[in-house]
């Protein structure tokens, strides 16, 4: 078993631990930030230069550019945080499950009504 | 003295606030979820609380990662809610009791637990949506404490440090020497995962199981590690985490007044119960 | 596997970065609180640490009290000093080591330490000083790991728990697996008292005997509370709670290296100690 | 023995506790933003504003005009965040200390002097 499988023992799931938090301390204060609408705005404005004030690197911008919730995580995104970026596209937790999981929103809809039994 | 009448766990989803600014409470949807909580109402009616004492986990709104807090504890009297990101209509302050909270905080740094102490503090939906769910008329007959647990960034509070941090709380409340009623609510869970490949990932079988446990058996889930936690319940799901404080301020035997579970809201397993010392 | 290769607790008054900056360490007043550090400088390059891990007490730079800490750690890749006010001149930066601070918290939550993790912080005097003080040149031959005490704002963590996080540490720091050489700082104190009809107040005879207790009986000061402590020792005097953490993560059984006492700097009794474990 | 000498049981010493915060955060709030200089210059300028956008007490108000560091303390001052008050004066520990005594200067440090024993 790898460093990291030991790390992260959960098949499709990444536990935001103090590794994941080191890779990722630029995006998240990036996304934390968007919690004030005039941020937000900013972003939208000017989102490179807004990335580069956070000294997003470069797997951090791209996956920003991306909007793809999966290299997020992987360059060290947390879901709460990532959930404000999200925001600013309206996209909602069931979008971002589909989008996580190559699944269109009905059948990722029709995977949660399954797990009723 | 002050005498802890019940706990109400409930999960704290944001879709629910959005579903309260629409209306929604009867779209069928919705429905299975909101029909928890007129019984909740009738409860809260008849023990009639003084102050809650709320604990939740901040979603990236008070803290962030340059000071995360293992726990926090406000101290403040009055509490806003505030902009999360995503426009969620906002709900109405709070009134703190920050006699009250400095009460918690000297006892319960007494007994070994390292709190930050929080004298203006935000709180999330975590906390605004389960009291909106108990009092929809947002006039909030209580006061409140907020007590806010990390479990967003690993390495999290173990079951046992949590449920221990229940029973630390109830003998402080108990010590209070107003005479007052207090409830103690824990909000979150129940199984969900928001993020991965294992993203929608549920699990009814543990959820059923920890509620059941949650009666009959409070320490059960004290005997997972935070990662199995994740692997039975979901990277957020881990937020159950908050029901074990809250459940441990109450003796070992209760009485289930009432109970709730429902899938899916938004990506969540949805759970709610009230409980009474017996 | 690490190593703790000894122990340095010293005061940290602000008024030394004031003197160090007017080239003062040979005035009369300066003198016999400088003359102390040369064979800590001779001890360092002999033990030569690769890691300093140092508890010390903000004073209000990084922390406010909207969100104080009981026990806070750093893990960040590097540190910075900040304006506090009173325009002392800023000291060097200061390289961080996140991943051993990561280890050490998975280590001291997995103990029931309650930590609030930092991975940004500045670092205030009680930092940069004994820095400062260690390393005239400020070119940090080490890498460092800041932990900060609530010594503020009562309730204060007791010097039972405070000596309990230090055993907690060292088993945290025995555990990192690189093979590295650490010294513990502690900072702060001696006895002094800043505020009210009693500011000035130092007592000589506490200080003896504490100094006494950090070599021979290391859980002397864990009988007093906080309270007696302020007693014995002035409200800023608790400040020797970061001593107790530092002396905590040596085994019982300590030499005394070296060690200096002088009164008063600024209205401070100022002490100092190098321990090595035996 | 009243509440207060329960609470407060060492002589000519307020121990900074929960009542003590609550009474003074706002002051101390103040004291904490001298941190910035640009704020200690913006205190300097209009002393009443800066107070007011604090939302100092009548208390607070008067031991800020006071420069008194006794009436400070009983109106929730902490040390601390008070010492960034009293560097904007250029006032050192010892000031500070003889102000509070009733000492001057010198008798103050003689005192400390004496201490040696
Ligand atoms: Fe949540
Ligand atoms: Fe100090």
């Amino acid at each position: 078993m790898s460093a990291t499988s030991a790390r992260q023992p959960v098949p499709g799931t990444t536990i935001f631990d103090g590794e994941q938090a080191r890779k990722g301390y630029a995006l998240n204060k990036m996304c934390y930030s968007f919690n004030d609408a005039a941020n937000r705005k900013a972003f939208v404005a000017d989102e490179d230069g807004y990335c580069a004030k956070y000294g997003l690197n470069a797997q951090q911008r791209e996956a920003i550019k991306n909007r793809n919730v999966l290299q997020l995580i992987e360059a060290g995104g947390n879901a709460y945080y990532l959930a404000k970026f999200a925001g600013i596209f309206g996209l909602d937790m069931q979008d971002i499950g589909a989008q996580q999981t190559g699944l269109t929103k009905e059948q990722f809809k029709a995977k949660l009504l399954a797990a009723r039994g | 003295m002050a005498k802890i009448v019940g706990a109400i766990t409930t999960s704290h989803v944001p879709a629910i606030g959005g579903a309260i600014a629409k209306g929604l409470q009867q779209d069928p949807y919705w429905k299975p979820f909101f029909d928890g909580f007129p019984h909740v109402r009738e409860w809260l009616a008849k023990v009639k609380p003084d102050v809650v004492v709320l604990v939740y986990n901040d979603h990236g709104l008070n803290f962030f990662l340059d000071k995360m807090p293992t726990f926090a504890i406000g101290a403040a009297d009055a509490y806003s809610n505030a902009d999360e990101g995503w426009g969620i209509p906002q709900i109405a302050p709070f009134k703190g009791d920050s006699e009250l909270s400095w009460h918690l905080i000297e006892h319960l740094v007494k007994e070994d637990f390292d709190l930050v102490t929080c004298q203006e503090m935000t709180v999330d939906h975590a906390f605004t949506l389960p009291m909106a769910l108990c009092w929809p008329d947002q006039k909030w007959p209580v006061r409140v404490v907020p007590v806010v647990v990390n479990t967003v960034q690993a390495p999290l509070p173990s079951a046992a440090r949590c449920y221990k941090l229940g029973q630390a709380l109830a003998r402080a409340i108990q010590a209070w020497p107003k005479d007052e009623r207090v409830v103690v609510m824990g909000t979150g869970g129940l199984s969900h995962q928001l993020d991965g490949e294992r993203a929608g990932f549920i699990n009814k079988d543990f959820d059923e199981k920890f509620m059941a446990s949650m009666v009959d058996d409070p320490a059960w889930a004290t005997k997972y590690s935070t990662t199995e936690l994740v692997e039975l319940s979901g990277t957020q799901g881990v937020e159950l985490l908050n029901w074990m404080v809250a459940r441990g301020t109450l003796p070992e035997k209760v009485r289930k007044e009432h109970s709730n579970y429902h899938i899916p809201i938004s990506n969540t397993a949805t759970g709610l119960m009230v409980l009474e010392p017996v």
